[in-house]
């Protein structure tokens, strides 16, 4: 049994429907993408799985379990961690304070050990630890973004275009995390418009046009998809 | 000299008083940028409680001082619970409108709010004198004298707002709070219930609220159905005055206010009748010489 | 002359130097990409060269006089700026706009805007055929009536740089264009960017695709942590050792 | 104006209607409500009793709610109605300035129970030259001019006060009191230390007590209505000041006595006319009110009201009879008949001199004393 | 009760039952309220209306027979326009209820109904459960509103504004205060009713279509009103004091409507426009005695308002959102505050008193005259004013809306650094607005001066700056029909339930919560803020956005 099924999802913004019947299966321990031309419904399918958004129809099960329906701050609690897009920092709070809220659905739990494990992953931020998060660069922003979702211990990250606006040598650093997070055994829900490197990290990806999911299949095969190669990776 | 620091004194107490309930708008500011206008009337609204228990539910002969804790927890509780309600029923199905809506929304509320302890509350249009549950008499500090009920109100103000900063900044609620106020969306991704937080956020500032209102009756019997109109009035300038959204800037605000009015009385011919304006002018020249307020911070949204 | 000469540009937040002597010449009709680590000034640097930070020192010159302060008289002299996070007015139709960015070049008052006379409607049918030309350059002329706020990301972008474009500039400054997209929309993108060049117009650009940087830009400047490191053209810059080792991991491929 | 035939006119009963404008809801409302129960007994009572021979008299009662806007706009509702032969009111006196001007148009009279403002009958200008700016307009309370007077002559020479603090809420009202106390209380010799506000809803008056502790005054004399002379008072009496507080008819009312609570050491107000209690006339309306049945007490101005009320049903049972519709003609016989006024009220004589002001200038002085307000003397003010 | 009504007039349809029987039940809905409505409702005479006699509806009841007869037309014709139906059936169930609760307390009690108020309740409740249970496919709303021909399309215009006006007129003879209140249920409930089945769609259409027809028949009936007063003249003086006040709700509208400037202290405006009047005009009160002539009073009023205004502006429109809020209420209470200190020349609290009518050279404003052999009272002559005013404003505020000008100010709105990017000098602009605003606020008070006959500082006091805010959401913001209405609402209705005064406040209250809960774009919605307000979720277009860095409880 996959560990995220969703089976025909549809979400809607007042009346225009910007997911039509998506299905999708991620399996424990690997990493998944999703890629697609703007305004696919990438992120609408992002925010409806960490209940951010409301779907209309269709069923979404986590590890065997309904999760349509349950509020956000239950999701976190049940084991998904969302990195939005934009990365969404709260801009007036300190760096640590930031990764602190991130342990938040762990109430009670000692969580110090986990901020060091964030602080290791990326040094930067430690250096910058009492900083205000919303004077940090882009970059930076994104480390902490990504940190902060690891605080919840998810089982299930899900990484909203963590490349956007990243300097070149920061992209292969995220790209290298995401790498080894999987190694350590977290499964992966990536989004991303730079295709090559997603599809060439993913065990599976999933192609979205419309709202729909058009084409799917392991990295590689996508990788060396006529179509793929064509629409996504800007080769003719 | 001594008359100086006799209005000094005086401006504190008034300033105690605006500090109060000044925290509940900026704590609801800072969370949901809304102006409550409603918070004055969830001020009035808990003296008239306070007022109820005492009158009709506590044995005449009960020794004041007994009675004291017990008309403040019920106004706090009158305050804090009408806090949750109005929330619940007028703001939050607003939530995602416009600014202008819950705007208009709060001054609806605050209408409504008067109009109904007016026409329901026996006397509350003709003023209903407030127990005097504190023992007469003054403190003398050199020249200046205080009355000891006034003394009670600077102590027990400042008690409660030391309580909500270490609240505010230091509880894991407290940090959630912030959180939401900068980004609800991405809290909830966080695991934090906002509901519960808004809600959480106008309790507090209903329950402070709710003790200035006993506090008020104390200091300022008899209380009627408009007394939270000035005093809401006064608060929010105190809030904005400190910097909205800023707990301590409330506190400042607030002292500063009921300082510049009590020295204005006393100093300004015709005072008494100018110390309001006094008041809205010291608020413009600051704001335009520090446009966020005294202590508010101001991170420019970036280009 | 130069179109653009920034001399000596520094930035001080508080105890941090976000830019320090950082030095810019863009040549009529060239254009210049800005490129280097994130946080290393390039939004700063873009935003002292508009007004909407107040620099700590430095002078820049456009087309030989001092370029003003104030973000308006920046673009009523000529420089016209797109944001990293696109900032469109929402609830505005896509044409009015750009309708709005053509405001810099026209004149009408309160008066005449009552009254009506031939002057004010001659300039306001100009504005109007402008708004239409420029939609049709970026090709969003099928989207003209439609909120702003309802269009994808990618047309968001290009709605920006026309409305950018309305105020008829000699420089066009832009911030990351191609951020969020793929690839085969970025090429879209390096089309449109020459073309804009081709109108006589300068073109700096800060961008993170190299791809796009490389194949675009007549020169390149790196700006790392607030000062400039090189400059040079893009394959001087591209194999420089410190670029690669600061900035691009390694060569673009 | 152009006045319609009265619309139930030919055979029977015609109806006229008397207004009323009077604060019956907001903080005045306490006065405003026995004002117009008081009205409506006198009303009731000549109905009763077939007093205006064809007419039947009907009460139309409107709102000012305290506001002088609400209280013009009511002015005109009664003023276009032309049934509407007399207005009872106002209560406030800024509000009799919206309404007089607009009554006066159309020739109805208006009797106040309850203004007090010089201006009203004698001009902006009479402490100078006295001139009667509406000739339809009356009424049965005293000017501040004799009420501040008495309360000066009493504080200096009974209460033996040498200086006084003045403090007033700045409408027409207070100012007035305290204009007319103060300048009686210099001729007298007494000294005036300063003139203070209050303003309008203020419950806190920290600093201005402490303003006045620091005078030493022997006498404050509040110029304004009970809503804010209570806390004032009691907040005085809780910071020491011993000074004796003294006020006008605006402060006698129950809300008074009860916010000084057990504290009260020094509290006086004059209030128009003679105390009820002294009357024998009043005596049968006090009875004739309880068996109404009506909610609310009778208040400060209910006697006067009722005063106020009869003056123009005794000005209408003149004029009317015989006649089957109210015109100019009427209207203007009515405001003469009102002019010549004399008969015996509850509150004493009821007439008028030129400027339409009573000639009945009693003022009685009372004295907050074990949970009431007891009447220490009655007497009038000669100059 | 708010989420059930809500759940009932929205989306949501639990039960389904089948349409035939949907059908059957509306229909006998129908003919109880037809009997019920035709029988005796009370068993005592004075009741207003004919309410003890059968056979013969009047008042109330005929409001209840015609909504039923629209009820039947919805379940015969348009079977699928449910939520009409729900909302014309839960109309004459409230009123229904109404009247039968006036009754029972004007009476005494509840045995003072008769049975056909009983069973026109039970009438109404069947058709309540008819609607609600009704299928709903949620088809769009019916396009068989016919397009007329071109004849026909004026003939309609001419048919809509004329029984717009006669209701209008109707309405304010209406007198009993329970009537009234019937009525205005019956017309939310009507109205609603047919804005689900499309008619306003339609007539919107129609009039866009008319435009220069609408506006000459709206401005002639305007022009008419004071002729269906029978020569009296208090409808005339609240229609005067409308009239004011919606001039100054446009200005309003002009600042917060249109560029975003949420003004809370704009009532002073007005005051500075009155006291202008009141010391220099022919009122001549002031020290100086000064009697400029009205002709020139109200531009001199508008210029020195607007002076003021940009004086007051220059220094805080830097401030952002809720701080400029604030600083305006602040200047509001100030002005307030000095005028009552310093009555050596202002009056002080009491104002200035006996202003005297206007005077045209030898035509006097306040006296009444005759038009085609008809006596008009004063007011009238006010009334035009400020329908002159009005047109005035109308004008100029429609060309700046639909220019360079306007297009600055809701750029400003939207996003003001943006708009500072395009070159738009955003604080001259806002100063523009501002300045403007209140202009229009203070040659309004100029005459408002003259209609009230005296000036005092209780009449700007902070409520009223609300009410003017009020008046400009109810109606819809950054339209000017919006802002007419809303002042005509919030003024004029007052006025009419006089009998109900004590409750009136509180009702106010009320409605501004539950406008704001279920219609925030206001009555007459500008297509953009329609867009706007019905979002589904937040987004940046706030109308009064915050800067970011206003957020958070920062220590
Ligand atoms: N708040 C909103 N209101 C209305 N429509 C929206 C909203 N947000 C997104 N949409 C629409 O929903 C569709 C899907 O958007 P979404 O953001 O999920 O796309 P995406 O695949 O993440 O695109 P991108 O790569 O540009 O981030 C688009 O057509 C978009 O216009
Ligand atoms: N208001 C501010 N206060 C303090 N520091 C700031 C402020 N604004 C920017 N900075 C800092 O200045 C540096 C430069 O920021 P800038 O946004 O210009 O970088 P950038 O080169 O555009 O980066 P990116 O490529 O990530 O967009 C960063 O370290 C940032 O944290
Ligand atoms: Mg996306
Ligand atoms: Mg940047």
């Amino acid at each position: 049994m996959s560990l995220l099924e969703v089976t025909d999802l549809r979400v809607s913004y007042g009346a225009i429907e910007a997911i039509k019947g998506i299905s999708l299966e991620v399996e424990e321990g690997q990493v998944a993408s999703l890629i697609g031309t703007n305004g696919a419904g990438k992120t609408t399918t992002l925010r409806a799985l960490s209940g951010l958004l409301k779907p209309t129809a269709g069923t979404i099960r986590f590890d065997g379990q309904r999760l349509d329906g349950v509020p956000a701050h239950e999701v976190v609690v049940r084991g998904i961690a969302h990195a939005p897009e934009g990365r969404r920092i709260f801009p007036l709070m300190s760096v640590e304070e930031n990764l602190e809220l991130g342990a938040y659905s762990r109430k009670g739990q000692d969580y110090l050990a986990d901020v060091g494990g964030v602080f290791e992953r990326f040094p930067r931020l430690e250096e910058r630890r009492a900083q205000k998060a919303g004077t940090l660069s882009g970059g930076e922003q994104q480390m902490l973004a990504i940190g902060r979702a690891l605080m919840s211990r998810p089982r299930l990250l899900m990484l909203d275009e963590p490349s956007m606006g990243l300097s070149p040598i920061m992209m292969q650093l995220i790209f290298d995390t995401i790498g080894e997070l999987k190694t350590a055994g977290t499964t992966i829900l990536l989004v991303e418009q730079n295709a090559s490197a997603a599809l060439a990290l993913a065990d599976f990806g999933y192609v979205l046009e419309t709202g729909k999911v058009v084409l799917s299949g392991s990295g590689k095969d996508l990788l060396t998809d006529e179509k793929v190669r064509k629409a996504y990776l800007g080769e003719d | 000299m001594t008359q100086f620091f006799q209005q000094l004194s005086d401006g504190v107490v008034l300033g105690a008083l605006y500090a109060l309930i000044a925290l509940g708008y900026t704590m609801v500011y800072g969370i949901v940028q809304l102006i409550n206008f409603a918070h004055g009337e969830i001020f009035m609204v808990g003296a008239f409680g306070g007022y109820t228990i005492y009158h009709y539910l506590l044995p005449d002969n009960m020794p004041a001082l007994v009675a004291l804790p017990i008309v403040l927890v019920a106004s706090m509780i009158t305050s804090g619970v009408l806090a949750a309600i109005v929330e619940r029923l007028a703001y939050r199905p607003l939530r995602n409108a416009p600014r202008l809506a819950p705007l208009i929304t709060a001054i609806g509320v605050s209408i409504a709010l008067q109009e109904m302890i007016r026409l329901f509350y026996p006397n509350a249009d003709r003023g209903e004198p407030f127990p005097q549950l504190f023992p007469n008499g003054q403190v003398h500090f050199g020249g200046v004298s205080e009355s000891y009920v006034n003394c009670f109100l600077v102590v027990l103000s400042v008690v409660l707002m030391l309580a909500l900063r270490t609240f505010v900044l230091h509880s894991a609620t407290g940090r959630a709070m912030r959180a939401t106020a900068q980004d609800p969306d991405t809290a909830r991704l966080m695991g934090i219930n906002i509901d519960r937080i808004i809600v959480t956020t106008f309790v507090l500032g209903g329950l402070l609220a709710g003790a200035a209102g006993t506090l008020q009756g104390m200091v300022a019997s008899p209380i009627d159905f408009q007394i939270g109109f000035i005093a809401g009035l006064k608060a929010f300038t105190a809030a904005v005055l400190g910097g909205i959204g800023n707990i301590t800037g409330a506190v400042l605000g607030g002292f500063v206010l009921g300082i510049v009015e009590a020295l204005a009385t006393q100093y300004v011919p015709n005072g008494s009748a100018l110390k309001d304006a006094f008041a809205f002018v010291v608020l413009i020249l600051v704001l335009v010489f520090r446009p966020t307020g005294l202590l508010g911070e101001s991170v420019r949204a970036r280009a | 002359m130069p179109l653009l000469q920034a001399t000596g540009v520094t930035k001080q937040f508080g105890g941090l130097r976000a830019l320090s002597n950082v030095d810019l010449t863009v040549e009529e009709g060239e254009i210049v990409g800005v490129i280097g680590p994130n946080g290393a000034g390039k939004t700063t640097f873009f935003n002292c060269l508009t007004g909407m930070e107040t620099r700590t020192s430095g002078e820049i010159l456009f087309r030989g006089a001092p370029l003003p302060t104030r973000p308006d008289r920046v673009t009523v002299a000529g420089v016209a700026r797109t944001f990293q996070n696109i900032r469109l007015f929402h609830n505005m139709t896509v044409l009015e706009n750009v309708l709005v960015g053509t405001h810099p070049r026209s004149r009408a008052g309160v008066l005449s805007a009552i009254g009506r006379g031939p002057r004010y409607k001659r300039e306001e049918r100009k504005a109007e055929s402008t708004s239409r030309e420029l939609l049709s350059f970026v090709k969003l002329d099928g989207l003209r009536g439609e909120l702003a706020k309802s269009l994808s990301y990618g047309d968001q972008r290009r709605l920006e740089i026309a409305r950018a474009l309305a105020t008829d500039p000699g420089l066009l400054l832009l911030d990351e264009p191609t951020a969020g997209m793929n690839a085969s929309e970025t090429a879209g993108a390096i089309a449109l960017v020459k073309a804009i060049r081709a109108r006589g117009i300068g073109i700096v650009l800060i961008e993170h695709d190299m791809r796009f940087v490389f194949g675009l830009c007549d020169r390149v400047a790196v700006l790392v942590h607030g000062e400039k490191m090189v400059e040079g053209s893009p394959a001087q810059v591209q194999s420089d050792e410190r670029v690669i080792s600061a900035y691009l991991g390694r060569p673009a491929e | 104006g152009s006045k319609k035939e009265s619309s139930s006119g030919g055979s029977g009963t015609h109806i006229v209607k008397i207004g009323m404008i009077a604060p019956l809801t907001g903080s005045l409302s306490a006065l405003g409500l026995g004002m117009k129960n008081s009205a409506d007994l006198a009303i009731n009572q000549a109905n009763a009793a077939g007093k205006i021979k064809g007419w039947k008299i009907e009460f139309d009662p409107q709102d000012d709610t305290g506001d002088a806007n609400t209280g013009g706009a009511a002015a005109a509702k009664l003023a276009s109605d032309n049934q509407v032969a007399g207005v009872v009111g106002t209560l406030q006196s800024s509000i009799a300035l919206q309404a007089a001007p607009q009554l006066n148009k159309q020739n109805i009279v208006m009797v106040s129970p309850a203004n007090t403002n010089p201006s009203l009958t004698q001009g902006q200008n009479y402490l100078k030259t006295k001139s009667r700016p509406f000739a339809s307009y009356f009424r049965v309370a005293t000017t501040d001019l004799i009420q501040g007077a008495f309360a000066a002559d009493y504080a200096y020479n009974t209460l033996h006060a040498k200086t006084v603090y003045l403090v007033n809420d700045k409408l027409v009202y207070g100012q007035g009191l305290n204009e007319a106390f103060g300048n009686e209380f210099k001729k007298k010799g007494g000294r005036v230390l300063a003139t203070d506000f209050v303003t309008g809803g203020q419950k806190e008056f920290g600093s201005l007590v402490s303003k006045v502790k620091q005078a030493k005054p022997d006498l404050v004399y509040y110029g304004g209505q009970f809503p804010e002379g209570a806390p004032f008072s009691k907040q005085l009496t809780s910071a020491g000041v011993k000074a004796a507080f003294m006020g006008g008819d605006g402060l006698v009312d129950k809300s008074f006595v009860t916010t000084l609570g057990v504290q009260t050491a020094n509290d006086y107000a004059t209030n128009v006319g003679a105390a009820v209690e002294d009357l024998p006339a009043a005596a049968d309306y006090v009875k004739a009110y309880k068996d109404a049945g009506y909610k609310d007490a009778f208040s400060a101005y209910g006697p006067n009201t009722y005063d106020a009320t009869n003056t123009i049903i005794n000005a209408l049972a003149k004029v009317l009879p015989g006649k089957s519709s109210i015109d100019a003609t009427v209207l203007k016989a009515v405001e003469s008949a009102v002019q010549g006024t004399d008969f015996a009220g509850i509150t004493g004589k009821v007439a008028f001199d030129q400027y339409g002001d009573t000639t009945n200038r009693i003022i009685t002085m009372y004295k907050v004393e074990g949970g009431d307000f007891k009447k220490v003397v009655t007497g009038t003010f000669s100059g | 009760m708010i989420p059930m009504l809500q759940r009932a007039l929205r989306i949501q349809h639990t039960w389904n039952l089948p349409l035939r029987t949907c059908q059957a039940m509306a229909a006998a809905a129908f003919v109880l309220e037809v009997v019920g409505t035709n029988l005796a409702w009370a068993t005592y005479t004075g009741f207003p209306g004919l309410m003890s006699l059968s056979f013969y509806p009047a008042g109330a009841r005929s409001y209840v027979l015609a909504l039923s007869v629209a009820l039947a037309l919805v379940a015969v014709r348009f079977t699928r326009r449910r939520q009409a139906g729900i909302w014309a059936s839960l109309a004459s169930f409230a009123l229904t209820l109404q009247t039968l609760i006036a009754i029972s307390r004007d009476g005494g009690g509840l045995v003072n109904v008769s049975a056909g108020a009983w069973i026109t309740l039970l009438g109404t409740i069947l058709g309540i459960i008819a609607f609600v249970a009704l299928p709903d496919d949620g088809a769009p709303l019916p396009s068989s509103w016919p397009r007329l021909p071109r004849v026909l399309d004026g003939l309609a215009v001419v048919a809509g504004i004329g029984a717009a006006m006669l209701l209008l007129v109707y309405g304010l003879s209406v007198d009993p205060a329970n009537q009234f209140v019937g009525l205005v249920i019956a017309l939310i409930g009507g109205l609603a009713a047919l804005n689900r089945l499309g008619l306003f769609a339609w007539l919107g259409a129609l009039y866009a279509r008319q435009q220069g027809l609408s506006l000459a028949l709206i401005g002639l009936a305007a022009i008419s009103f004071p002729f269906t007063q029978n020569g009296e003249s208090y409808w005339l003086r609240v229609g005067a004091n409308v009239g004011v006040l919606a001039a100054a709700a446009i200005g309003l509208n002009v600042v917060v409507g249109l560029a975003g400037l949420l003004d809370l202290g704009y009532i002073a405006f007005f005051g500075v426009g009155a006291y202008v009047a009141a010391l220099y005009g022919n009122a001549g009160l002031g020290p100086s005695r000064g009697h400029i002539p009205f002709l020139l009073i109200v531009p001199l009023g508008a210029l020195v308002s607007g002076l003021i205004g940009v004086i007051i502006g220059a220094p805080t429109l830097r401030l952002r959102g809720d701080y400029l809020a604030i600083v305006t209420l602040g200047f509001g209470e100030i002005f307030r505050i000095v005028v009552n200190t310093y009555d050596g020349f202002t009056g002080g609290p009491n104002g200035l008193a006996n202003i005297p009518d206007l005077a045209f050279g030898s035509f006097n404003f306040g006296l009444p005259h005759k038009v085609f052999g008809i006596t008009l009272q004063g007011f009238a002559n006010y009334y035009w004013a400020e329908l002159v005013l009005i047109a005035i404003v109308v004008f100029v505020f429609s060309r700046l809306d639909r220019s360079r000008i306007g297009r600055a100010w809701v750029a400003i709105r939207e996003d003001e650094l943006a708009a500072a990017a395009m070159g738009i000098n955003t604080v001259a602009y806002k100063l523009l607005a501002f300045g403007i605003g209140a202009s229009v606020a203070g040659g309004s008070g100029t005459i408002q001066a003259h209609v009230a006959t005296q000036v005092s500082p209780d009449s700007f006091v902070f409520m009223q700056s609300v009410l003017l805010l009020a008046a400009v959401v109810l109606g819809g913001m950054g339209t000017v029909p919006g802002a007419l209405v809303g002042a005509a609402i919030l003024y004029a209705v007052p006025e009419k339930l006089r009998a109900f005064s004590d409750y009136r406040l509180l009702i106010f209250g009320v409605l501004l919560i539950l406008v704001m809960r279920f219609r925030p774009e206001g009555m007459i919605a500008s297509k953009r803020r329609q867009r706007e307000f019905h979002d589904t979720e937040a987004s940046g277009s706030d109308a009064l956005s915050a800067p970011p860095g206003f957020a958070g409880a920062v220590p």
